[in-house]
């Protein structure tokens, strides 16, 4: 693990128009500090792979309210009304995902699996488009794994390798998005060195996380 | 009683000891206070905790520690955090006994349409394409009609979520089975007449012989 | 949970003929004192699905020599000389499946996925009978899902609600067979009260097992 | 020099800084001992650790802690244990930098064999067929003869591990680096001429100029 680096400049490795994964669950378990970082170097056309878009304010939110945004692949936007907005505005365009699909794509990408073949979504809108696989008898969905350029991700500790702990439910969707990205920025609240997390208590491995965030100096 | 007191009592009848159970937001949300105190259910949140009880005394919650509408909870020993995905593989691999899900329609299928209105409201499925395609049991709770319209309908004029045919749907009118042969007539409210029932839903009922009266759980049985 | 039950108990439990699910490899990580009450019973007629046979006299490997095996299902059976003698000789039928296919076909199994669709195996034997599937011009072999009737695991502490821990290479396939069986024991070499185990410390959500194989007394 | 050490020594110069390598069991899990002094590597073994090292002292051995040949290690500060399925997560998502692996036969197009010999050795696959199929670089470790009979040939006799081709082959007599062109011969062992390799190897070999003599990394280089 090299040094840790600052929110700001986790915010300025991130161009214009990447697609980034978001950890986080109605904000919960957000990278909130590099969100605030993107927000104010003023990001452009990112692509947000997220859970939900949180609420105006809060969590990957604030990058929806600011402009940052041009597409949204989520399971629920129910909770922010300017995304909808945003939306039916024609600025912002969104994908939604069923949620548990959303995962498994996302763990597919990060697992060299070439898909998801899921019960969920078949005979609904979700299907559209998409191929349906009878297998013994019964029809499964198949799902295009997901990747990104980046992966934002909000832990509870960290250690100078990078192995990373979470905290109850703001785990979420951090554990399968540390696998599933190019550049992989952990923004934990405790950095502690290496032999302080036990190896049964890590639940990211070290080796997938690029950089670590630093506490405020 | 009101209404929505009236469906979640009915509901936790449904209950059974040593299940885990997932509560959708609102409407279904109530069903944990009324537990019958003599059986025992884990509740899941699918944002990654099974076994979580009410919101924590003021001042003392937890960030950390929230429900699938973000509201603050607390954890009962024994309690167990887990990420999304193996969150879904509970849901989606058959380990959920239960879930209690709000709706929009329900068609004489038995098909369920509860995550949009086209052109009005798109909030997004959330997890409930997966609940309602991977739980045993999927128990829908609703009012029986919104704005004097039926809920329950001939065929869905909302999009589905999911092809999967429900299990049971609970109102404060009724409680309705979808079957094979159409949607049966369980039960009636207290006070409540066929004729009412019938002419409160959009879709045709079929009757089992008399129709009881719903048995809600009485105050005294309810969990502390 | 219930009361914790024997290993005595939990052997009579699984019939002849049935499919089970050990965990461990190379027998570390294995239920072993399950496995000796299912040779003690003289058990025959089982299926076995596992990572290897581990070796004669260790892990699954008594059940081998014991002639409980009808069929093994695993990636490994080149450290037990007795599974390959069986295997020439017609007594034990094997399925070679690729280690890592191994687990996410039991991952499929527990997660409700119609298959695994994987680079692994393909322009090989395995993927001999199989369905290929092209998918963003790659070639992706069809694994099917694997359940059992029965999963034994070794744990290191459950509590009492059936809430799991394991302990550094003694995880290994245990955590994921606790999702893909109909019938869930698990052998911890701990047993503590409810409360005691974090929730975040928890890699195995008791609401998955069905009985706990007491200490012996 | 032993031919084991030779090829050991030679693969250790493959590794790269801040990198994760998974070795099989044998020859590979020499490499370990050659780790230039500059460089950190982080080995991962797929029964689910990362950041092992020796053998614990004689009576320290934990009976949970092994690697993927069953025998006793340490964890290193900052090792991290996890499941089988996240193992080969790592393994086949492009997580794993490198992987080194014994070999039995290497044919012209660079596609390996190693996991049987039919009618006489069947142990199994384990996660051999995974880590060709999942690893950025696949080396293959092998001496390049057995019993006289080349492993390297124009067409694998024996099931191949993967369809997909392999990054090089190092042996006591040579490296070998498979190309679109074919087999192309990088380097040759102190003291091998190029004719003896050429003899020594089933398949054509492809030559790229002078071919240079094998750097070996010397004793002093390697970490304590």
């Amino acid at each position: 693990m090299q040094d840790g680096i600052s929110a700001e400049r986790a915010a300025a490795m991130i161009p214009d128009g990447a697609s980034v994964m978001f950890g986080g669950f109605l904000g919960v378990g957000s990278p909130d500090r590099v969100i605030d970082a993107l927000v104010a170097r003023g990001a452009r056309g990112l692509t947000l792979i997220c859970n939900d878009t949180a609420s105006p304010g809060r969590g990957v939110g604030k990058l929806i309210e600011a402009g940052c945004v041009a597409h949204v692949k989520a399971s629920h936007i129910g909770t922010n009304p300017t995304t909808q907005k945003k939306m039916i505005s024609g600025e912002i365009e969104v994908e939604l995902v069923p949620q548990g699909t959303l995962a498994e794509r996302i763990r597919a990408g990060g697992s060299g699996l070439g898909g998801v073949l899921t019960r969920t979504g078949v005979g609904t809108v979700v299907s559209e488009g998409k191929q349906v696989l009878e297998i013994d008898g019964e029809s499964f969905l198949l799902e295009m794994p997901l990747r990104a350029d980046f992966a934002l991700l909000r832990a509870h500790e960290a250690d100078h390798f990078g192995n990373l702990t979470y905290r109850l439910t703001a785990a979420n969707f951090n554990p399968v998005m540390a696998f599933a990205a190019d550049c992989v920025i952990a923004e934990p609240e405790e950095i502690v060195p290496v032999g302080v997390i036990p190896p049964d208590a890590v639940r990211t491995p070290g080796v997938l996380v690029h950089h670590l965030v630093r506490r405020p100096q | 009683m009101e209404a929505k007191e009236v469906i979640a009592r009915r509901v936790a009848l449904e209950l059974r000891d040593r299940t885990l159970v997932n509560l959708g937001i609102g409407l279904p949300t109530l069903v944990a206070c009324y537990v019958p105190a003599e059986i025992s259910v884990a509740f899941q949140s699918e944002n990654g905790i099974i076994g979580f009880g009410e919101p924590p005394p003021d001042g003392l919650e937890d960030p950390y520690l929230t429900d699938a509408g973000g509201g603050y909870i607390s954890a009962l020993p024994g309690a167990a955090a887990f990420d999304s995905a193996t969150s879904f593989a509970l849901i989606r691999g058959g380990h959920l006994d239960m879930t209690v899900l709000g709706g929009l329609q329900v068609d004489s299928s038995g098909r369920l349409a509860n995550w949009m209105v086209p052109g009005k409201l798109v909030p997004g499925m959330g997890g409930a394409m997966d609940l309602v395609a991977g739980a045993k049991r999927v128990i829908v709770a609703m009012q029986h009609t919104a704005k004097g319209q039926p809920k329950i309908v001939e065929a869905l004029t909302l999009p589905p979520t999911a092809a999967r045919r429900i299990s049971l749907i609970v109102t404060e009118l009724a409680v309705i089975e979808p079957t094979d042969e159409g949607l049966v007539l369980r039960e009636r409210a207290p006070g409540v007449s066929v004729e009412t029932v019938v002419a409160s839903t959009g879709a045709k009922l079929l009757l089992d012989g008399d129709t009881p009266t719903m048995p809600i759980v009485s105050p005294e049985r309810v969990a502390a």
